[in-house]
């Protein structure tokens, strides 16, 4: 099985297949009239014609209630995917025109989930472009800044101070801790569910409350983590207060995590094809072994997939880790001792109280500057899991 | 209904590796024709071709022209799904689909045609293609369970059924009978002559008795050895194969000890 | 390296200064003895720009005391009191002060006598507006009240023309902005139109916005200040100091109107009454709104420190003394003024302020 | 069995099986974590939201915390319902774009692309939501209650644009990748053999979707879901950003309505004494209609359960 | 090395429905039995039930006892892990390992179990197996190239070397030449000859010539109707079977045409 699955090339007469299909080279000898095999085929143009058609109905509508081009793509675009479908019923037949009409809506749904993207990732780019390339907004905390300087830097007067460091770090290491904690419990659950429960009853409890546990509230896990850790450091006679530690953030950021590990993995596990596992126990192999080596590496992609999901989900929480972690503008590298910053808290800290009341500006600026610090990390993650995927998945090839 | 194909000069790649290279045949309509040789030499690759299940695999390619009925499926704007309509394909290892009962299994492929079925049609269907498989009697009472829930040779003869199904004109069988017992095998070979009045047929095979039996035609493909690409080497009567092969390669193999 | 912090690193004493002009760290101005450790607090997000001045800036505690270090947590007044009802913090920054039920939740923490309310930062709570052509509005409380009661609805409305002669104001439909989540804000703004326009405000003052008054809404101070400057037509109340970008209205006092400053909001709080309270030492002040004296400006919230009467330990009696005095002195008094541009405390209540906060001590 | 007097030598190799028994156990005891933590938090909900649950009326925000919390959780499910509405189709349509539809070439980056919106903080899509999109829509709403006002759901318009349907959205696109990565993963490993088998029978590339991808990620694609709405019910501080919140309504293109975590979010700060306990059981609420939706989503699944496609 | 397998009074089940019923079967050291049978008799599963891998689908389960030399395989306490490594299996589909090259296919039974190999031992091991599974001249080359782009017969004989490197006592195989040609095919005759020297062999089978030619005694299993149990009719030796079988089934069965 392919890591990637790459598409089945088997084009339907689109451009966008046609580009990557392994079609032969066109034989130079065109045999005298059409092959039958391309009979009542729509010709080569189609596309563009009905493109070109659908365009300009949709600015005759747009000219009708009054022109704009979102408005005018939009309409085309619906009024492109319906023309293709009509015209391939007429000329051709329904099964091609359905088929025609699913890859339109396929590409459109594409083309849907890419508008919010580029919007969001344009917000964050041009927002944030100004604080990650303020110097040493890396290498800087909030310690010691005011907002005297911002309004300084507001006024012009002054550089922009202050920067992600202590958050970064925080991140950095809760993140890691909620990932060392969750990943191996979640893995090892879904383990459970899909090799050795037989579907009993504990297993089918379990598969329920893990989706329960999807839908807990994040600000509920931050406060739950806060109580229990709390409780805990009672238990061992620890001052009140001294559970306000980045370890506390992870265990909230586990509970969030956990579930989503399970689930992912959970699947994965189970599109593994059985004839490995049997192939697998009638060498003898033990079936830990099994499951270790033979169904987690045919899996490894889809789970790293997950893994990374779940990292993307927490990494971004803002509630559970001001309730658990608290707040703080000097960088801690302990996990068990002393309040922690993260990046998401300080991204909603400077957007919603910047330091300088009057001069928000500076605040905004380290603001979205974090935002696409900590989309730049993700997506540095992500790519980690891919290509530790890659290392540890099948060899593609063949049937 | 039934259609010739010819391959001019074809070459089968996998990326960059040549895997079978120029092959010319010529297989007439209403024929049975066998393709035999030693494992690995590209009988099923170049089965694949016939009806473009071949690039479906990643990096596949073809080089060459194969003709059907003279028109080139290889050809600009050709569509392959027209092709794999008209060139039916039963495969090494059988694979049914597990979602489906063992009717739904059989219809999968005619439903395609998106003609409404009235229950007695369908039911006609499914009892005519399970009885030209020779599945009907173990399957007609459980026609409603999963169709993986077959051993091994039912499911192989659940494929055979789904695919004459749809009446396809030509018919590539990939070891059809490998998985069978005799007394199935002897039904699917029946079922082969029988098919043969109205279609084209293709089967490759490692029994040589097979071959012989069911065959008009045979093309013995060989391979010079590991990292070559093969070849088909020779292509006549099946009679003339068997009897008095041209090449000394031919002659040697089918002379080895059957399997 | 790299750091371009403007006051002390992380390492400590060291100033790496780039930014900073004042003299600061190791010049102890004050002749109180140094105490050094880390106090740690939580409560009001008003506090927050303040807590930075006072705990970061070079003006803020550092300058008098280099080993302190105090960190604070904006989670909110309410999350506050509880922490510090519980004993996870040694002190709490609230928007209101201590209940009698909280005084007495915190006697297990702070001893039988309580806690004490300082106030330490006062805010004038700016009747904010977006209207374009209108940038000076005189409004009196009944119709601030009929406006965020939605039974003002256009801003050309006889009512709000009656008190802005010579204003042209346009027939706009007029977008109330309140708080979404329970603030301090919505306390006092609420609290001053029930006790200023009691007919015309008929729910009591609450940190929730009224759930049966419908209108747009947005999370903290700085999401309705960003939501009213975004939108035409518009009115917010918020803390002046953060309200940029909007134009603010002037509250009618007796027979004029008073454009909000921090002046005008001090003077309300001097005028105050004290609340009773168990605790001798609490500040607790009451806004009397009715009898506001003449030029001060009535929408002001106090956000006050609560300490406890006795700590466990000398040091963290030690660390609260010389951080409470600072905060309430009127050094600190400035230096907020000077960072966040809050409204400084009277030196009548900076002196009250440091006699009650002179009387924390060791529990016994 | 047998009366075996001399050990087998089958049972002989004990030694080799306490690695698997350690292992199973190692997995069971994590399996069984989960449930004890899930309890923990049972606990801690019930035990905080207790007094609230027994408080007199006149100490509770509402009326009673029933009719405190109804609205809050119809605003929940309408917000989290919208949310998938939007989502589950698109979703599905991009992983079967990277999956089966895209070039080879461009599939890797397209998937990578997607997994982006995976990667953005939900504060960030608060942020964006409420200074970009909220805006954006006002236009749009105005268009819709002109030309669609007598649906009950398209009313009078905001003049922000920060409705529940803007909160949708905005939660739509944050589970749309959920959706994506997950299914996308299931239906690459469709087995080769089956979509071969579909090929073979002359499917177009759409029909060898319906046929062979579909029904095999059917279960996996359904967990998909369940992961998103999981998300959807559960997001915080994006619906808090975004969301004007006020009363329940069905009027989508005005302010108010509001959900259960964003609630809490927002007053959970100043929120003390009995305040606080009334929220905790507005999130005991919120996790006994993740139960109960969840049951649902379960029982309509296994309704329909057809045969496995793993095997 | 070699072990006796006898099973006493075996049903095998797939969840209530019984798919065997019934046997009571010998098989000696160091010779080679055969199992034939129509296609969906339970030959499959009853050889299955002989190193414990029916058990692993869900719901399957046996009565009964299975003896190696005399120890109940399905006795209390029996782990079934130590049941395989002696009784190993090729089965009737071809599954080599997605994940690994050939040479760690092969390698497998060894790597899997975590046993450490110096890289000669491995080298020789390597080729020692694929040799015996006549596939080391086709393969030599790409060792480390993916399992699964061999061709069908040549994954086949993967996987057949893939079990005769951990040498177990016992070897069954499910039909392990259907998808060879004839050369492929001789080559695991030969080896199977060599393996009844020191080993247990157990095939099953669909060409009766090749239970003639390789085995010593051979079993018919029989299904009376769909949904009927199969049961095994005639065990005796593989000259009896083919020339005078008591049983009339038998004689209808293996006289048929030949596959
Ligand atoms: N997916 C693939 N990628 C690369 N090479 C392949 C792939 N499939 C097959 N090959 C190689 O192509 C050659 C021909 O294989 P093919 O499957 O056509 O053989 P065959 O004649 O059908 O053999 P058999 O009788 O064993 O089925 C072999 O060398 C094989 O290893
Ligand atoms: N997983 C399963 N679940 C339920 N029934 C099964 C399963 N596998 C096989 N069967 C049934 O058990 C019976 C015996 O199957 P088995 O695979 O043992 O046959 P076989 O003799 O090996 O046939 P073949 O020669 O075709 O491989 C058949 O009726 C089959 O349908
Ligand atoms: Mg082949
Ligand atoms: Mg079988
Ligand atoms: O200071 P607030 O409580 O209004 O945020």
């Amino acid at each position: 099985m392919t890591t990637q699955k790459t598409p089945l090339e088997d084009s339907v007469s689109q451009p966008i297949a046609a580009t990557a299909s392994g079609d032969a080279p066109a034989g130079p000898e065109r045999r005298h009239g059409r092959s039958r095999l391309t009979a009542g085929q729509l010709p080569k143009w189609t596309p563009y014609a009905v493109g070109a058609g659908a365009l300009v109905l949709s600015a005759a509508i747009m000219a009708l209630i009054g022109f704009n081009v979102a408005g005018w793509v939009i309409i085309g675009a619906i009024a492109y995917v319906v023309g293709m479908y009509v015209v391939t019923l007429v000329k051709e037949n329904r099964r091609k025109a359905t088929d025609g009409l699913w890859r339109n809506l396929i590409i459109g749904a594409f083309l849907i989930a890419l508008v919010p993207l580029i919007s969001v990732m344009w917000t964050v780019i041009a927002n944030g472009w100004q604080g990650i390339t303020q110097p040493g907004f890396f290498a800087s905390d909030m310690q010691g800044i005011t907002g005297k300087y911002d309004r300084a830097a507001e006024a012009g007067t002054g550089p922009i101070l202050g920067g992600i460091a202590h958050a970064l770090v925080g991140t950095l290491l809760i993140t890691a801790a909620a990932t060392i904690i969750s990943v191996p419990i979640g893995l090892l659950a879904s383990i459970y569910l899909v090799e050795y429960s037989n579907d009993n009853v504990f297993s089918k409890v379990i598969r329920f409350f893990v989706d329960v546990m999807t839908g807990i509230p994040s600000i509920v896990a931050g406060l739950f983590a806060a109580g229990f850790m709390l409780a805990v450091f009672k238990l061992f006679g620890a001052q009140p207060g001294a559970q306000t530690i980045g370890l506390s953030a992870a265990i909230a950021l586990s509970v969030i995590m956990i579930p989503i590990v399970v689930r992912s993995t959970e699947e994965m596990l189970r599109v593994v094809p059985n004839e490995l596992r049997e192939a697998s126990a009638a060498l003898g192999v033990r079936k830990w072994r099994t499951t270790l080596k033979v169904v987690l590496p045919t899996a490894i992609s889809g789970i790293a997939s997950g893994v990374t999901l779940a990292i993307a989900r927490v990494v971004g929480e803002t509630a559970p880790i001001l309730v658990t972690a608290g707040f703080t503008v000097a960088t801690n590298w302990n996990l068990v001792k002393d309040w922690m910053m993260a990046l998401p808290v300080y991204i909603y800290y400077q957007l919603t109280t910047p330091t300088a009341p009057q001069a928000p500006e500076p605040s905004m600026i380290r603001a979205w500057g974090g935002a696409l610090v900590l989309i730049i990390l993700v997506m540095l993650l992500n790519l980690l899991a891919r290509a530790v995927a890659k290392w540890l998945a099948p060899k593609t090839a063949g049937r | 209904m039934a259609k010739r194909i010819d391959a001019n000069d074809l070459n089968v790649y996998y990326g960059k590796f040549l895997a079978v290279e120029g092959v010319n045949i010529n297989i007439e309509p209403r024929s049975v024709t066998a393709f035999i040789g030693p494992s690995g030499c590209g009988k099923t690759t170049f089965l694949r071709t016939l009806n473009r299940m071949h690039e479906v695999l990643p990096g596949a390619h073809v080089k060459g022209k194969v003709l059907l009925d003279g028109d080139d499926i290889y050809g600009p704007g050709v569509d392959p799904v027209t092709v794999r309509s008209q060139v039916g394909m039963v495969f090494q290892r059988p694979n049914p689909f597990p979602t489906m009962s063992i009717k739904e299994n059989v219809l999968a492929g005619f439903k395609l045609n998106g003609k409404r079925l009235s229950k007695s049609d369908a039911d006609s269907i499914v009892e005519k293609s399970l009885r030209g498989a020779n599945l009907w009697n173990e399957v007609k009472d459980r026609l409603d369970k999963p169709g993986s829930g077959l051993s091994g040779g039912q499911q192989q003869r659940l494929c055979i059924a789904r695919t004459i199904a749809v009446e396809p004109s030509v018919i590539l069988m990939d070891e059809p009978c490998s998985a069978l017992d005799p007394i199935s095998t002897l039904a699917v070979e029946d079922l082969i002559n029988e098919l043969k009045n109205e279609y084209t047929v293709v089967i490759v095979t490692h029994n040589m008795q097979q071959a012989a039996r069911v065959s008009d035609k045979t093309a013995f493909f060989n391979i010079a050895g590991t990292g070559k690409p093969g070849k088909l080497i020779e292509y006549a009567e099946t009679s003339t194969i068997f009897n008095n092969p041209v090449e000394q390669a031919t002659e040697d193999y089918v002379s080895g000890r059957f399997g | 390296g790299g750091s371009n912090n403007p006051g002390t690193s992380s390492s400590g004493a060291g100033t790496s200064g780039s930014g900073s002009g004042s003299a600061s760290g190791s010049a102890s101005a004050s002749d109180a003895p140094q105490v050094t450790g880390t106090l740690t607090g939580s409560g009001a997000s008003s506090q927050q720009s303040a807590m930075a001045a006072w705990a970061e800036g070079a003006d803020g505690i550092k300058s008098v005391q280099s080993g302190l270090k105090v960190q604070y947590s904006p989670d909110g007044s309410g999350a506050g009191v509880k922490k510090l009802i519980a004993g996870q913090v040694q002190f709490a920054g609230s928007d209101a002060a201590l209940d009698a039920d909280e005084q007495k939740q915190v006697q297990t923490f702070c001893g039988p006598e309580g806690a004490m309310n300082i106030p330490v930062y006062i805010a004038p709570i700016a009747v904010s507006f977006k209207l374009s052509g209108v940038d000076k509005l005189n409004l009196d409380a009944s119709t601030v009240a009929k406006i965020f009661s939605n039974k003002i609805t256009k801003w050309n409305d006889p009512a709000i023309a009656a008190l802005n002669e010579g204003v042209t104001l346009p027939d706009a439909k007029i977008t109330p902005i309140h708080r979404a989540d329970e603030s301090g804000t919505t306390d006092n703004f609420t609290e001053y139109l029930h006790s200023a326009a009691a007919s015309d405000w008929s729910w009591d003052p609450a940190k929730a916005w009224p759930s049966d008054l419908a209108g747009e809404s947005a999370a903290k101070t700085s999401g309705v200040v960003g939501l009213a400057a975004q939108t035409e037509g518009s009115i917010t109340y918020a803390d002046l100091a953060a309200a940029t970008n909007l134009s603010h209205a002037s509250i009618k006092v007796g027979e004029e109107y008073v454009v909000p400053t921090e002046e005008a909001a001090a003077k309300i709080v001097e005028a105050s009454k004290r609340v009773e309270s168990t605790n001798k030492n609490d500040m607790a002040v009451e806004i009397d709104y009715s009898n506001a004296p003449a030029g001060s400006y009535p929408v002001t919230m106090v956000s006050y420190q609560i300490f406890c009467q006795t700590y466990k330990d000398q040091n963290t009696v030690d660390m609260v003394k010389a951080w409470g005095t600072f905060v309430s002195s009127q050094a600190g008094q400035t230096a907020a003024q000077d960072e966040v541009g809050s409204a400084p405390l009277a030196a009548s209540i900076s002196d009250e302020a440091a006699k009650a906060i002179a009387t924390i001590t060791v529990a016994k | 069995m047998t009366t075996v007097t001399a050990p087998s030598p089958l049972t002989a190799g004990e030694k080799g099986r306490a690695g698997d028994k350690f292992f199973s156990g190692l997995t069971f005891a994590a399996g069984a974590l989960i449930l004890v933590v899930l309890l923990f938090v049972t606990l801690f909900l019930v035990v905080n939201a207790y007094p609230a649950l027994v408080a007199s009326p006149a100490e509770l925000t509402g009326e009673s915390f029933f009719s405190y919390v109804w609205p809050l959780v119809l605003g929940t499910l309408l917000a989290a319902g919208l949310a998938l509405l939007f989502a589950t189709p698109v979703a599905i349509g991009v992983a079967l774009f990277i999956s089966h539809v895209a070039p080879r070439k461009l599939a890797k980056p397209v998937g990578y692309v997607i997994d982006l919106l995976a990667a953005i903080p939900s504060v960030v899509y608060g942020a964006w939501g409420m200074l970009f999109l909220a805006p954006l829509l006002v236009p749009i709403y105005d268009w819709l209650h002109t030309y669609l006002g007598w649906i009950p759901l398209f009313g009078d318009p905001s003049a922000t644009g920060r409705t529940i349907l803007t909160a949708s959205i905005v939660l739509a696109v944050m589970v749309l990748p959920i959706i994506t990565a997950l299914s996308r993963e299931i239906f690459v490993q469709t087995p080769k053999l089956h979509e071969e088998a579909a090929l073979a029978l002359g499917a177009t590339r759409w029909e060898m979707i319906k046929m062979a991808v579909l029904p095999f990620a059917r279960p996996g694609v359904i967990s998909a879901i369940m992961l998103g709405l999981g998300r959807a019910l559960g997001e915080t501080m994006a619906v808090a950003l975004v969301l004007s919140s006020g009363a329940l309504g069905w009027n989508l293109l005005s302010e108010g309505n509001n959900t259960i975590p964003a609630e809490i979010a927002a007053n959970f700060p100043e929120a003390s004494g009995l305040r606080y306990n009334e929220l905790i059981a507005a999130g005991l609420a919120l996790f006994v209609i993740t139960l109960v939706v969840n049951l649902a989503a379960r029982w309509i699944v296994n309704r329909h359960k057809e045969f496995s496609g793993a095997n």
